[in-house]
């Protein structure tokens, strides 16, 4: 009894693909149960099999039942009678959920209108927002999605979510596009729901801090199995499964970083009062900094605070409209394009995303070609054969397209190629945000390796503090455009100075239940 | 292992309406290239004595024209003028337009900004212009139509093409091979218009099938290439001047055919759009 | 803004400059073989074509910021009048063709799109294909000789009126034209349509719809169309100038002298003034319809209102 | 079909009233009888003939083209022996204010023609006015032109005197709209004020309908509808004193944008006098159950190729009569009027129009002095030293034989330059370079709108680069319709304007000169003959001006092959 929303033995297959096999599991009434597992391990077609929301092509066999109803086998009507009404949903991607050419507003009264009949429903609307906590809700009724930010979005995802006061809530890694400081708020936002109206949440994330923080049981996916399931401490704290340990294992924790800032050398990088302006509004607004010989320094901020911004003004791909940029002691600014050719050599730079930085036209060998043919360094095929050997590519793989490769196969091309002509310089730009925290966990790996060898330099963007904590000697705070605070790593993270660095790394979640709710608790 | 080519390939051919476009195709150039080298047929001296002959009489299947040229025989040479003005005008606008498009979408700024406002002005000004004002400058030829529908519909194409280099300008693989030193040339080259062709093939497809349109609107306008040399829709729109009487062998053949062509490049057009579609793609 | 006009502006350079290319000058087709060498210098020097090119230009220039479009050649009528008797019946002819297709288009592209790549799109596919790939002539003849002279259903003839209250008291006798006009865009619609609303059904908000408890006819009705129809308008904009082409031959087949028969008379006659002006009414009206098309837009999408400059 | 559908086209003409369907994109434009360059359309002369009767006018409803002294302002013009005064006599005719056409009428046209002659439409070097030295009033009803030298009277009076056309001297001899009536055109200032004034109003062609000037008519009609998209009804002058009455109450010009849609409507039944495309002859028996008939009209018209003889190419080729010989030979004309044109074309032999018969056309002429005869036409070529080669085309082998300029080795390769947006224009020039293949001429056919066709063919030097072309075509619609007298002295004359192919010859210069200057009749028959014979020009069938199809229960009787109309005397049963 109690139990909400149950899966027995619900198994979904697309043709050859077994997405999910025998899945079961139970969610009770204010439970949240969080789903975790690697990528494509069936987290999301399972969680979409409530809503019967899968495309025509899946084959679904077993049962799914809201309190006693078997819901797999409804009708249409019925079904949509009960979507949206008795079980929502809300989605990964808070930018493209939403209509783009309707108001807020007419979205959650539509998904309000749709199953009730209430006098005023505006009324209903403006109290839904307010609840999600927006501010001037009247205001942003009449607002357009475009006008919101991310996090924004995803409070009118909840708001629509809860507007019919659901028995259910399936939330798909709500908080993944979202920064820690937004993305705790989301987070307490859920919590607070759970505890007033008794939702039941099934939580799909990849993020093992936002399960400590939110989830009461963790059932654990892997290719398409169950392979474990328990409550929250049990599964984090004591996991049976090989897999979980090794996922768990994988997830980087902040404060286990052991590097130093090492003595001040000949700067190869110094950015000296950057500003850029998008617009009229300062992206990046007065910052400063260099990176030594051998040195990485690290970038933290939150989402838009102009990390990539300033990463890519130090390589020329954009113009500041104030202060000095020097590479290897040359001020960019005065060098032809000519000049500016020898210098480049000297650069590799890792895009953020790793699927759009490769030509998906070009082979693996042809892109980490490129950079040696346009310096046209002898020995072409040798370097690429050893390139990829480094960054642990097998030989088999050098004329895949990038398509046909996994993220992290497709990183390791990134970096292959950003090493290919020996940089003294590298810079990084989240070179592991789009990736699960296994691969991520190898990235990394990889990365120290190599830079413990080739000593290069590096600017290491990133929005994940644990991450900047195992790689960086040095680490700059940015927040809206300057940087707030930068110093050596062990001072940044172990004694912030500035309120909001200690702000930033009380938000970001630890993958540990209980020490998760004592930082919650003293965060009040 | 199988490249990217031949699963597009296999995509294309799993797409039943482009399958049935290509075989129209296959059929239409048989009938036009090769059909006049087994029915031999006079199509340059008259005989005005076997001038519009009934379909079947004195063994013209589908009958003669005024000067008493064997029709069949005319389709297929008319065809050829159709299907050759079609693909090269097409395959020239795309050209055109491709490079443009993707120098002006590449470029940005002032550059962009200059190119544009011409296509801009370019499809401002309408195409019965630019033909009109051609046929009076020079006299119509093959060349001269192909040159003409050629350059009155590349625009179209730089449009497309346009948008498709500024939102490829910006993907982090050529901003990325900029970084690392590479020219403008390159990155056109070697990264945009290959990352577009699916875009610009799909509407060479269609380009093909308008230039083939445009040929037969030019001939009811009487801008047409100068007798004997015929085309399809040179044939229909004579026809339509006997269709009262209810010649319809003057009227249907040529109108099937330019269907038929029409058709076909569209199948395959839509079939190359699938193959080349991305959310078709991955695994 | 400016950019509207500096097109027009180049529309103008490069139609000015490319009638001067039309050999014989205008002097010989508006006179005919039977002028006289004195007839042909008084016309010249009438008309100033005896002046230096770039000073030509500039007295059209001149005149044309004045809102003067010049007089015809030989249609003894000012262009600016000509153009005002004719533009109104164009643009009833292409205005009713363009809704009709629109109305029939969105309901075909919307059901094409929900049944994509089954018999019944495939079918759909078949027809608007053929109609698109039917000449226009052939398509308007068809229709005059089976519902003008074989039924005498509809009159063979577009209204006569000369004012638009006039052509549309004459109903009946749109008929035939309109469905002409219709039948050359139709298929361009609801081919733009249908892909536009099967892009619009992968989107994530038609799965957040969904979520709600949205049934599929409300989702097609209330999303997917208002989000699919911003690109139809978009290209409606850039649709002008072809349906002016169109409008040519729906005007010679139906008695109907429009801009386009204007137009192609003038270019027979080589009629500069009128050429001159009908080009450049029709490159200032593509402009104001993609201008249009932009504020329609801006009405349907928001996240294309910004401030134009 | 049986089912009333549209209003006012009934099946057959109402009583009394006729509508005629306009040319192809023929509107109306120009009301008053004196033109100016480019307003001179015979569709334009046709309607104002109707209002302001002109001095003379000739027509060949008779059968032949004659002086129809009924519908003109004049008696017969006497000639003095001399040949250099004529003398003319104005009829009672009535203007519309009620004031009598007199010689002041006359003579204000020719003080506005003279002072103005530049801006007339109508003038040409060393015609009217510039022949007329002195114009004498005899009295109110008669003047006398005199001559700078004797002229033939016949030429004379059908292409000069025709064009003189009485104006309403005395409501419109005046410099604004509301200036006084005076003797404004006697003085060449006043005389460009008032021509100026006129040519402003005539411009302003919505106010036609309501502008007392062109109210002022002494015609046998009245304009009752003059709309600027070229819809003109005329209805019946009550004023009108004249003999040539109208027999038709009304009689209404509706314009068409093209001859498809102009069909259309006739096979409908709304116009009552239309033509049809010679393609669509087939439905002739259709339209004669629907109550129409079908009828040629014939034009007053040559059609030909004119031979470029200043090219630098081609030139010393076409200056071989033996070549113009053999390709006249080479064109199958009757076989081109049958299957081409299905007889709604004339084939011609020689400069002066073949059909209707006239006293004009020698007997050489009559009977095509150069029949078809490819085999004839061969023979002409080899035996002046050309060899037909592998590839078709025949090549000069014996320089001596060819002729002067004819180098060894030259082909005979032509270009002819025609019009383009017919049909039968399409098949008669794929007909000519079929059968001039056969002979071993290689014709290169391009096709350009009619108006370029001109442009590309004028008359030319060698040096100059205009020269280029070879033979041009432009006759889909006749190549030149003649004044009444068909004398050729603008065409074949040496160095006429509209002479395109630069042809020059002694005897024909001498022969024009006489048919246009002695009263020798036989002198038009001598230039008849030696033209025909000396082939300025391919001379190809002449098309009918139209081919008419006209409701049954309207009687025309002929139809005019100058191209003009007489609907006063039309009658509907
Ligand atoms: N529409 C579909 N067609 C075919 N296969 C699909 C489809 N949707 C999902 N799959 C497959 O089903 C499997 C499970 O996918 P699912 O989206 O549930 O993964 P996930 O666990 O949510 O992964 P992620 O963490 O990356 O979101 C994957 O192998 C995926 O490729
Ligand atoms: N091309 C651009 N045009 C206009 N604004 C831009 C542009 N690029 C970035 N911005 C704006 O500049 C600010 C900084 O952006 P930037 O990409 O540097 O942030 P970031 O710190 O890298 O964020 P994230 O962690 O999300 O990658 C943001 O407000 C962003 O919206
Ligand atoms: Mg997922
Ligand atoms: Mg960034
Ligand atoms: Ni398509």
């Amino acid at each position: 009894m109690g139990d909400v929303l149950s899966f027995e033995d619900l198994s979904i297959t697309f043709g050859e693909v077994e997405a999910a096999r025998q899945v079961s599991f139970t969610v009770r009434k204010g439970e949240v149960v969080a789903v975790v597992g690697e990528s494509g391990s069936g987290k999301s077609v399972t969680a979409m099999s409530a809503l019967g929301l899968l495309p025509r092509k899946a084959e679904v066999t077993g049962t799914i039942r809201l309190e006693d109803r078997e819901i797999r086998t409804l009708p249409g009507k019925q079904l949509r009678a009960l979507r949206g009404n008795e079980i929502a949903m809300v989605f990964q991607e808070p930018m493209t959920a939403l209509s783009p050419v309707h108001t807020i507003g007419w979205q959650v009264a539509e998904a309000i209108k749709l199953h009730q009949d209430l006098p005023d429903v505006h009324k209903k609307v403006v109290e839904l927002l307010s609840t999600v906590g927006l501010d001037r809700p009247e205001e942003r009724a009449r607002q357009y999605p475009h006008e919101l930010s991310g996090g924004m979005r995803q409070r009118v995802m909840i708001a629509m979510a809860i507007s019919c006061d659901p028995k259910v809530i399936i939330a798909d890694e709500p908080t993944t596009a979202l920064d820690v400081t937004v993305q705790a708020e989301i987070l307490d936002l859920l919590r607070e729901l759970k505890n007033r109206l008794g939702t039941a949440i099934v939580l799909i994330t990849h993020s093992m801090g936002v399960v400590a923080d939110l989830a009461d049981r963790v059932v654990v996916m892997y290719r398409g199995d169950i392979v474990e399931q328990g409550s929250v401490d049990d599964v984090l704290l004591r996991p049976e499964h090989e897999y979980t340990r090794r996922l768990l294992k994988a997830v980087p924790r902040l404060g286990t970083g052991t590097r130093q800032a090492e003595a001040s050398q000949e700067p190869v990088l110094r950015v000296d009062g950057l500003t850029v302006l998008f617009a009229g509004h300062k992206a990046v607004d007065d910052v400063s900094f260099e990176i030594g010989q051998g040195e990485v320094l690290g970038l933290v901020g939150e989402s838009g605070s102009g990390k990539t911004t300033v990463g890519r003004c130090a390589v020329g791909l954009q113009k500041p409209v104030k202060g000095t940029i020097a590479l290897f002691g040359q001020d960019i600014a005065n060098l032809s394009a000519k000049k500016m050719r020898p210098l480049r050599a000297r650069i590799g730079m890792v895009f953020q995303d790793p699927a759009s930085s490769l030509d998906p036209r070009m082979t693996v060998a042809e892109c980490v070609a490129e950079p040696l043919i346009l310096h046209r360094a002898p020995k072409r095929n040798e370097r690429v054969a050893e390139l990829l050997d480094a960054v642990e590519l097998g030989e088999q793989l050098k004329d895949r397209y990038p398509h046909e490769l996994s993220g992290g196969q497709r990183q390791r091309v990134s970096i292959a190629r950003a090493l290919a002509l020996d940089p003294d310089l590298l810079i990084a730009d989240e070179p592991t945000s789009a990736l699960d925290v296994s691969v991520q966990a190898s990235i990394l790996e990889l990365f120290l390796d190599l830079q413990r060898r080739l000593k290069f330099s590096c600017l290491f963007i990133s929005h994940d503090l644990a991450v900047v904590d195992m790689l960086a000697n040095r680490v700059a705070v940015m927040y809206r455009g300057k940087i707030v605070e930068q110093g050596s790593r062990a001072d940044v993270f172990g004694a912030p100075q500035q309120d909001y660095t200690r702000r930033l790394l009380a938000a970001a979640p630890v993958p540990d239940p209980v020490e998760q709710r004592e930082r919650r608790v003293s965060r009040g | 292992m199988s490249g990217p080519n031949t699963r597009r390939l296999k995509r294309f051919l799993r797409n039943k309406l482009a399958f049935v476009g290509f075989g129209l195709l296959v059929l239409l150039v048989l009938f036009c290239f090769v059909g006049p080298l087994f029915y031999k047929t006079e199509q340059v001296l008259t005989t005005l004595q076997d001038g519009r002959l009934a379909p079947g009489v004195n063994g013209h299947p589908l009958g003669t024209d005024d000067l008493g040229y064997d029709l069949l025989g005319r389709l297929m040479l008319a065809g050829q003028t159709s299907l050759v003005i079609g693909l090269a005008a097409g395959i020239l606008a795309t050209v055109i337009g491709m490079l443009w498009g993707a120098v002006a979408g590449y470029a940005g700024g002032w550059v962009d900004a200059v190119m544009m406002r011409i296509v801009d002005a370019g499809i401002a000004i309408p195409a019965l212009f630019l033909l009109v004002v051609a046929a009076a400058i020079t006299t119509p030829s093959v060349p001269m139509l192909i040159l003409v529908i050629g350059l009155v519909s590349w625009l179209v194409p730089a449009r497309l093409m346009r948008a498709e280099s500024v939102a490829l300008r910006g993907r982090a693989y050529v901003e990325s091979m900029r970084l690392m030193g590479g020219s403008s040339v390159r990155a056109i080259g070697k990264h945009i218009i290959p990352n577009a062709i699916g875009t610009v093939i799909v509407n060479a497809t269609f380009q093909i099938a308008d230039a083939v349109l445009l040929v037969a609107y030019v001939s009811f306008l009487g801008l047409g290439i100068p007798p004997p040399a015929a085309n399809w829709g040179g044939m229909l729109s004579d026809g339509l001047t006997y269709a009262h009487d209810g010649a319809w062998w003057l009227i249907l053949p040529p109108g099937l055919l330019i269907v038929m062509t029409v058709c076909a490049f569209n199948f395959i057009g839509d079939g190359l759009r699938d193959a080349f579609d991305v959310k078709f793609g991955g695994h | 803004m400016l950019q509207a006009v500096v097109v027009v502006w180049v529309v103008t350079i490069v139609v000015f400059f490319l009638l001067q290319q039309i050999p014989g000058g205008p002097a010989k087709g508006i006179l005919g073989v039977q002028a006289t060498e004195e007839q042909v210098r008084a016309f010249e020097q009438a008309q100033g074509l005896d002046q230096p090119l770039p000073v030509q230009y500039f007295h059209y220039l001149a005149r044309l910021l004045g809102g003067d479009l010049g007089e015809s050649y030989q249609l003894n009528q000012r262009v600016g009048d000509l153009v005002a008797a004719r533009l109104p019946k164009t643009l009833v002819l292409t205005g009713l063709s363009t809704l009709v297709a629109l109305v029939v288009a969105v309901p075909l592209g919307v059901w094409q799109a929900v049944k994509r790549n089954r018999p019944t799109d495939y079918a759909l596919s078949a027809v608007t294909l053929l109609l698109y790939s039917t000449p226009v002539f052939l398509v308007g003849f068809v229709l005059l000789i089976v519902f003008g002279i074989g039924t005498g259903w509809f009159p063979v003839q577009a209204p006569q009126a000369d004012t638009v209250a006039g052509i549309f008291a004459d109903s009946k006798a749109l008929v035939l034209p309109v469905l002409t006009g219709t039948a050359a865009v139709l298929a361009v619609f609801s081919r733009y349509l249908r892909s536009s609303v099967v892009d619009n059904l992968d989107e994530d908000y038609v799965r957040t719809a969904r979520a709600k408890g949205a049934s599929e006819r409300r989702i097609l009705a209330r999303h997917v169309l208002k989000n699919s129809l911003t690109s139809v308008v978009a290209m409606l904009g850039y649709y002008l100038p072809v349906m002016f082409g169109g409008a040519l031959v729906t005007e010679k087949l139906f008695n109907y002298p429009g801009m386009g028969l204007l137009f192609w008379n003038a270019a027979q006659t080589s009629d500069f003034p009128v050429l001159l002006g009908v080009v450049l009414i029709v490159s200032v009206a593509t402009v104001v319809g993609s201008l249009l098309a932009d504020v329609t837009q801006a009405l349907i999408d928001p996240r294309t209102r910004r401030v134009k400059t | 079909a049986g089912c009333s559908s549209e209003s006012g086209t009934g099946p057959s003409a109402q009583p009394g009233s006729v509508t005629f369907a306009l040319p192809p994109n023929a509107t109306p434009n120009w009301i008053m009888p004196l033109g100016i360059p480019g307003y001179l359309a015979s569709y334009n002369s046709s309607i104002y003939k109707l209002l302001f009767v002109p001095l003379y006018t000739y027509n060949g409803t008779s059968g032949t083209v004659a002086l129809d002294l009924k519908a003109g302002a004049a008696q017969q013009p006497q000639y003095s022996p001399d040949g250099k005064t004529v003398t003319v006599t104005l009829k009672d005719l009535t203007w519309a204010d009620g004031s009598k056409l007199t010689t002041r009428d006359v003579e204000f046209w020719y003080n506005l023609v003279r002072f103005n002659k530049t801006k007339w439409g109508g003038y040409s070097k060393g015609r009217l006015p510039d022949n007329i030295t002195e114009f004498k009033a005899v009295d109110d009803k008669t003047f006398q032109f005199v001559l700078d030298k004797p002229y033939s009277p016949d030429w004379f009076t059908a292409n000069q005197l025709i064009n003189v056309r009485p104006m309403p001297q005395k409501a419109w001899d005046k410099v604004s709209a509301d200036g006084p009536i005076g003797d404004h055109d006697r003085t060449e200032a006043g005389a460009q004020q008032v021509f100026d004034f006129l040519v402003a109003q005539a411009k302003d062609l919505p106010t036609y309908q309501s502008n007392p000037l062109w109210k002022a008519g002494n015609g046998p009609y009245s304009v009752q509808e003059f709309t600027t998209g070229g819809q003109v009804t005329l209805v019946k002058n009550p004023k009108y004193t004249g003999e040539d009455v109208s027999s038709l109450e009304k009689i209404s010009f509706k314009p068409f944008t093209s001859a498809d849609a102009e069909f259309n409507v006739l096979q409908t039944g709304g116009v009552d006098y239309g033509y049809i495309a010679s393609a669509n002859l087939n439905s002739r028996s259709s339209l004669e159950s629907k109550g129409y008939q079908v009828q040629p009209w014939k034009g007053w018209a040559i059609t030909y190729i004119p031979y470029n003889f200043n090219n630098p190419q081609a030139g010393a080729i076409f200056k071989q009569l033996y070549v113009r010989q053999a390709i006249q030979h080479a064109v199958d004309q009757d076989s081109i009027v049958k299957n081409i044109w299905r007889d709604m074309a004339v084939a011609g032999y020689g400069p002066v129009p073949q059909d209707p018969s006239s006293p004009y056309i020698s007997d050489t002429q009559k009977n095509n002095p150069y029949p078809f005869d490819i085999a004839k036409s061969k023979q002409l070529l080899e035996s002046h030293g050309w060899t037909i080669g592998g590839d078709g085309v025949a090549t000069c082998t014996n320089p001596a034989l060819c002729g002067p300029g004819i180098a060894s080795g030259t082909p005979l390769r032509l270009t002819l330059l025609a019009e383009s947006g017919s049909k039968e224009t399409d098949n008669m020039m794929a007909e000519l370079k079929s059968s001039l293949s056969k002979i071993g001429v290689a014709l290169e056919l391009k096709q350009a709108p009619l108006n370029t066709v001109l442009g590309n063919s004028k008359a030319c030097q060698p040096a100059q680069p205009e020269c280029s072309w070879q033979l041009s075509f432009f006759g889909t619609q006749g190549s030149w319709y003649f004044e009444a007298y068909p004398s050729g002295e603008r065409i074949f004359g040496t160095g006429a304007t509209s002479n395109l192919g630069s042809y020059t010859d002694p005897k024909a210069d001498e022969l024009i000169a006489a048919s246009t200057s002695t009263a020798d009749h036989d002198s038009m028959k001598s230039y008849s003959d030696f033209l025909a014979k000396d082939l300025p020009v391919i001379w190809l069938p002449n098309p009918v001006y139209q081919i008419s199809a006209i409701k049954k229960n309207v009687n025309i009787g002929n139809q005019d092959p100058l191209a003009a109309m007489q609907p006063q005397r039309w009658t509907v049963s």
